[in-house]
């Protein structure tokens, strides 16, 4: 039971940063309809960032914030240089483009920062909480990844349902042409909103580095399960990524705790065929199914 | 000019049947490829042997790719699987024959076959981001299976019996001797038997392309629903393509397990499946001497690109990733500069030229 | 006043628009009329920056317009009215109406989504739905209506009877004229329909393979008979 | 016709810049060997070595590679071994058996080594023990404590071990552990290969009945083991054995605490050193606690030793390899760590070796030298080498001690003893062995 417990709220966490990483695929998704595989390598760099920064003693907070600005700013200089010449052009071209990406932040992370794992600190603690003598398997970094990434989810909500901008960039993503004719830039907003995708993965990264060790490699795991989680839920769903990615950080802490870490990417494979194949759109799609 | 015509009407019959010239193609090929491998020292031997292998499963991947439209980001996990199938079966049967070796990779080969029909079932289904992240997570996925059942040796792998020289016929050991006046080693082996069957392969692949199928794929890839119109099962179609592939990726597996004498989930990373792909694309989709130029650079770029970096002043350790970037490069200004690639942009070139000279002829 | 001149345009080696001109007085509706592929759609893209003119110029109350970027051209008071699917689907009846005014003619006062919903009850009663949800003829209104939000005083339509039902067009027409009195807007409609369209119209130009073959008085086109078979198809 | 021709051409033109390319930087002439063994000339012997230099095993081990160096140029500096200079190339091969394939590979055929000495890692150095047999290249001193290297001489020849395998590791921990905590709960905490499996071996033989629960990880893999040490924790151990590599035991006590888990610690030598392991934590958890303070993290650790280490500075050993590397290191600011220690007590060993050898030296000889003088070879081991023609087992033997403030404080005697049921023995004979004052071996 305990162990159950432990697992559980261990998914949540787990859970909570998948989502934050699906949903910054789902901002990109729904912008210019590619799904960008360098996501993972772009939040790697960003972390890489703030961890310099920690290591000349600047606060972790101030870091932070720095890895987020670093992201927009990186997300949007990628949109307008590379992504920009491929955008409605053949879908291979985009996926082909993307991995290259990935390959090439990667090793010039390596270059630059080196390969040696290095230790990424917590803003508050990696311990176990305990409530009266028993200690249960949530620490308050976990907590905190949980209310960070409710946060980032929250903004988002109000970004995109309330406010002007996110009307615009809403409206960019779904009809270019029509928006351009009702006067919205929309080559701005797709930057934008690669900007805010990248940021919103630059917090993810932030999270998963936490109280870990890091290396070039550390968000690969994240190149597969951020874009299954965002399938589950629907790529074109925000809210739909978010439940994704909480069914699939629980799914693989069950398969990880129960049955063996190796076979986590397994199970993952099959969740995510059973979705392709079963229910194409999602599992929370509101639109009419689309073909995959 | 008598002469030559005479010649012509001579070959006509090799010429006009596509499988013969391919066979008389490919014989000539694997003369002049013999010819090298005999003359270069058991260091570049090992390294036509692993361009050999990287280039049987880069010619799978430019047909699933280039000629039926389908990406696969998973042929990383389907070589492990021929791995794996050539390994077990080298541990029962010693390996020490040339039989051993051809039996191990028949297996292979028929293995993945049954893999690629399982993958690409559901596969063909899928298209663009979908199937890219699919195939993705097998690639991932699968290698990690060996973690699961104990006789597959774990995260450190299963050692591979690799034949040798003294075990080959005595005319394979005499053959080589006559032509390359050198013995034949392991090294040298491994060299001339992954040519022979890349060769083979290439010719079968040249082929099916060539035939009623490989007009399919085309069909298929260029236009699906037309495709559909015309009466072609396009599920069929891709999963043809999708298995034939798996095979080719099987067969190369299992010569890379020779070559490694060694199969390990580690070998089977993310980045062998991005760096087939990237050899497939800086080749150009679709052509087989593109898959063959893209292997050669796979097995020689690494190498290179390490002592370019070491002799700039990078570690050893730095200057290995060198590498990574120059193939995602590669990846990156192949699509945004020259989509064809290497030998589709080249023969592009060649054809706005001819096609200037026969116009200059006509007027 | 809106004025096109010596327009053309092209797609590939392929002549779209040959040399257009023709002028749309305010108060007026100006219908542009044509034979499917003639390049009436064209001519719209076109003056909207959509299409990349290769000659010839565009001019809102005497100031060129002709290579302004397309986002900038509803600050100017020129709105193009996409056809009925042009709708931003995924979004609902309010959000699509809000995004029209986003962007307003320079100095303009904003419009309120409910003097749309004065002059076309019909969305306001289906406010919250997404734009997928609604039937053509309602599509067609929030475009429109969605287009005045910006204050145009230049309204290009293109095709505004596509797949309507004769009675839904005969209704959206009347809207038009309506709208043409009251907010003294330039009209242009773009129509296949040709019999509708120069019902409303005050002067009709006809198009053929990217040319102008006729420009006059609609009351005059609708009585040559022979223009009428050759072009117009009724 | 000309369809043919030109794919004729194609292939031909491919094969030509590739073999093209080739030239550029591989092609080299095999050296004419006349009389000496590949890899040796009358001036220089060419070595080489795989180590993780990147990945996951990185921490830590990626300086064994510069306490040989430092050892070499030393003694290349004083005029080497019977006029010979030694070269080291180090290859990395980020812990993937892999990797360790393919630049064996190229030190075999294209550096043309010598003799492969102190290659790292078992499941790494597993995958080239056959090859470097079949081609009959000398295997010494592996940097790794697997049973593989040393227990069958006649399937692997040319291979030698060096440090205590992990079954006697194991053996000394099991009986340690029996002996002074029966009512011990343990709980295994194992890579998943060859080392874990050995170390269990070893430790099974005195815990058999206490050991309740075994969790394993695999190398490269990922690094949250939340479950693991939850299922610790749901067992009830309160005494974890880890036989796992240095980052492992880091991210084991970070999972610990994540869960809630409290224990008593048992790593392997392996994994256990205080500076590194302390350093790794401090940076991993709130606030950074300065990497100095680190090694306080990891009081109460217990472990084995069987080489002096930085902990240690008055032994005569580390005096010596202090002031080889404060002259001898590459980079001047980087400080003396115990896996540049083991780097360089190994090299010690080597150059013994090729001392005791003499002039003549060949691959076969070298193993000869070994196998007949090896248990006498005077060294910083606490316990002497195994060598003879029917093992080729390192060091035999090993003390437990618990870490206090980075510092390690004997709790037993050196413990001497040998795979199977031989018995364990307590022996100080070899740990009082000092340098000669030249700091070369004679």
């Amino acid at each position: 039971m305990q162990q159950f417990l432990d697992t559980t709220l261990g998914g949540l966490v787990l859970g909570a940063v998948y989502a934050a990483f699906a949903l910054a695929l789902c901002l990109i998704w729904r912008s210019t309809r590619i799904v960008n595989f360098a996501q993972a390598a772009m939040a790697m760099v960003t972390t890489y960032i703030a961890l310099s920064l920690i290591n000349v003693d600047v606060p972790y907070w101030v870091a932070f914030l720095a890895a987020i600005a670093a992201g927009f700013v990186l997300g949007a200089v990628i949109e307008r240089v590379i992504i920009r010449p491929v955008e409605g052009k053949a879908e291979l071209n985009a996926v082909i483009l993307t991995l290259g990406l990935f390959m090439v932040l990667h090793g010039l992370t390596a270059l630059v920062f080196g390969v040696q794992h290095r230790g990424f600190p917590a803003p508050v603690s990696t311990n176990a909480m305990t409530v009266g003598d028993t200690s249960i398997g949530i620490t308050p970094f976990g907590i905190l990844t949980i209310v960070v990434v409710a946060v980032v989810m929250a903004g988002l909500v109000v970004l995109f349902r309330f406010t002007d901008l996110g009307l615009r960039m809403r409206a960019s993503a779904f009809n270019g042409e029509v928006s351009r004719l009702l006067g919205v830039r929309v080559g701005r907003m797709l930057t934008l909103g690669w900007a805010l995708a990248a940021a919103v993965g630059a917090v993810a990264g932030m999270l998963i580095a936490g109280g870990d060790l890091v290396n070039p490699a550390f968000m690969d795991p994240f190149v597969i399960y951020g874009f299954i989680a965002a399938v589950l839920g629907g790529l074109d769903s925000p809210i739909g990524s978010v439940i994704g990615g909480l069914i699939l950080g629980l799914s693989l802490s069950y398969v990880t705790g129960y049955v063996g870490e190796h076979l986590a990417p397994l199970v993952a494979l099959g969740i995510l065929m059973l979705v392709l194949l079963v229910r194409p759109s999602g599992l929370f799609a509101a639109a009419a199914a689309r073909r995959v | 000019m008598k002469l030559t015509e005479r010649l012509r009407s001579l070959t006509r019959p090799v010429r006009s049947v596509p499988l013969a010239r391919h066979l008389l193609v490919g014989l000539i090929a694997f003369l002049v490829v013999a010819a090298i491998i005999g003359s270069s020292s058991q260091y570049l031997q090992t390294r036509y042997a692993e361009m050999a292998f990287f280039a049987i499963a880069a010619g799978g991947l430019t047909v699933l790719t280039g000629l039926s439209g389908q990406l696969s980001l998973g042929h990383g996990a389907l070589m492990a699987v021929g791995a794996y199938a050539a390994t077990l079966v080298l541990e029962r049967t010693g390996g020490e024959t040339l039989a051993d070796v051809f039996v191990a990779l028949l297996v292979a080969i028929a293995v993945c076959a049954v893999v690629g029909v399982i993958v690409g079932v559901p596969a063909a289904r899928l298209h663009g981001p979908y199937i890219a992240g699919a195939t993705l997570t097998l690639a991932v996925a699968v290698p990690r299976l060996a973690n699961q059942w104990e006789f597959l040796g774990g995260e450190q792998g299963l050692q591979v019996p690799v034949p040798r020289a003294a075990e080959l016929p005595v005319w394979i050991q005499d053959l080589v001797w006559f032509f390359t006046a050198a013995e034949i080693d392991q090294y040298s082996f491994l060299a001339y038997l992954g040519w022979f069957l890349l060769i083979l392969a290439f010719v079968a692949l040249a082929n099916l392309s060539r035939s009623r199928i490989g007009r399919r794929w085309r069909a298929v890839r260029d236009d699906d629903v037309s495709a559909e119109l015309a009466g072609i099962h396009l599920g069929r179609a891709r999963v043809v393509a999708f298995t034939v592939s798996a095979m080719c990726a099987g067969l190369a597996g299992g010569l890379m397990a020779m070559n490694v004498r060694l199969t390990a989930p580690g070998a089977f990373t993310i980045t062998l499946s991005l760096t087939l792909l990237a050899a497939v694309v800086l080749g150009g989709l679709g052509s087989l001497t593109g898959a063959l130029i893209g292997a050669g650079v796979l097995a020689f770029l690494p190498h290179f690109a390490t002592d370019l970096g070491e002799s700039a002043g990078l570690s050893a350790t730095q200057a290995a990733e060198v590498t990574p970037v120059v193939y995602g490069l590669v990846l990156m200004l192949v699509i945004l500069l020259a989509p064809a690639g290497i030998v589709g942009s080249l023969r592009m070139f060649l054809a706005r030229s001819s096609l200037g000279q026969t116009k200059e002829k006509t007027t | 006043m809106f004025a096109v001149e010596d327009l053309s345009a092209a797609y590939g080696p392929v002549k779209a628009l040959n040399g257009v001109s023709f002028t749309a007085e305010r108060g007026q509706v100006t219908a542009v009329l044509g034979a499917n592929g003639a390049g009436k759609t064209t001519l719209l893209r076109t003056v909207s920056g959509l299409v990349r003119s290769t000659k010839g110029s565009v001019k809102l109350d005497g100031k060129d317009i002709t290579r302004t970027a397309t986002e900038k051209l509803t600050s100017y008071g020129l709105s193009h009215v996409p056809e009925g699917r042009g709708v931003i689907a995924e979004l609902t009846v309010v959000e699509n109406l809000r995004l029209g005014g986003l962007h307003r003619a320079t100095g303009s006062e904003p419009m309120s989504i409910e003097r749309v919903f004065e002059l076309f009850p019909r969305l306001g009663e289906r406010r919250e739905a997404t734009a997928h949800m609604l039937s053509g003829g309602e599509r067609q209104m929030l475009v429109i209506g969605r287009a005045l939000m910006a204050r145009p005083t230049v309204l290009l339509l293109d095709e505004p009877s596509l797949g309507l039902a004769p009675r839904v067009v005969a209704q959206i027409f009347d809207l038009l004229r309506g709208l043409v009195q009251t907010e003294e807007l330039t009209v242009v409609l773009v129509e296949q329909n040709a019999r509708s369209a120069l019902s409303i119209a005050d002067h009709g130009v006809v198009l053929n393979l990217g040319k102008v073959v006729a420009s006059a008085p609609a009351a005059e086109l609708a009585a040559d008979e022979q223009l009428r078979h050759a072009y117009l198809g009724f | 016709m000309r369809n043919t021709a030109r794919r004729a051409v194609q292939v031909v033109c491919v094969l030509t810049t590739a073999s093209l390319l080739a030239a550029c930087g591989a092609g080299k002439e095999r050296p004419s060997e006349d009389g000496t063994a590949v890899g040796v000339t009358d001036t220089t012997i060419k070595i080489g070595a795989h180590f993780p230099l990147t990945g996951p095993a990185a921490p830590g081990y990626s300086e064994i590679p510069s306490g040989h160096q430092a050892l070499y140029e030393y003694v290349n500096d004083n005029g080497g071994v019977h006029g010979r200079e030694i070269e080291m190339v180090v290859k990395d091969d980020a812990y993937n058996p892999t990797n360790t394939s393919a630049v064996t590979n190229d030190m075999i055929l294209q550096d043309e080594i010598f003799a492969m000495v102190a290659g790292l890692g078992t499941p790494t150095h597993r995958a080239v023990v056959q090859r470097l047999n079949d081609d009959g290249i000398p295997d010494l001193f592996v940097s790794s404590g697997s049973l593989q290297w040393g227990d069958d001489p006649a399937t692997s020849p040319m291979t030698f071990g060096w440090q205590p395998d992990y079954e006697i590791e194991g053996k000394i921990i099991g009986q340690y552990v029996k002996e002074n905590m029966p009512d011990a709960k343990v709980g295994l905490f194992l890579q998943d290969d060859d080392f874990g499996e050995d170390g269990e071996k070893g430790a099974r033989q005195f815990l058999d009945s206490q050991i309740v629960d075994v969790q394993k990880y695999t190398p490269g893999g990922s690094t949250d083991f939340s479950p693991q040490m939850s299922s610790f924790k749901s067992k009830g151990v309160d005494l974890v054995l880890g036989f796992n590599t240095p980052s492992y035991t880091a991210l084991s006590q970070i999972a610990a605490q994540g869960v809630g888990f409290k224990s008593k610690w048992f790593y392997s030598n392996v994994g256990a050193d205080p500076a590194l392991v302390g350093g790794l934590l401090a940076s991993m958890t709130k606030g950074k606690i300065p990497a100095e303070q680190g090694v306080k993290l990891m009081d109460g650790m217990m472990t084995t030793e069987y080489i002096p280490g930085v902990d240690a500075p008055d032994d005569e050993w580390v005096k010596l390899w202090q002031k080889v590397w404060d002259e001898y290191s590459k980079k001047g600011s980087e400080k003396l760590t115990n896996y540049r220690i083991y780097g360089m007590s190994q090299a010690y060993t080597f150059v013994q070796a090729l001392q005791a050898n003499g002039k003549d030296l060949t691959r076969e000889s070298i193993v000869e030298t070994i196998e007949k003088e090896g248990a006498s070879f005077e060294g910083p081991g606490l316990a002497p080498f195994r060598f003879s023609e029917d093992s080729h087992m390192g060091i035999s033997g090993a003390s437990v001690v618990e870490l206090k403030n980075g510092a390690a404080e004997p709790l037993t005697p050196v413990l001497v003893t040998d795979i199977g049921d031989a018995p364990i023995e307590e022996d100080d004979s070899a740990a009082s062995d000092a340098p000669p004052a030249s700091g070369l071996p004679e």
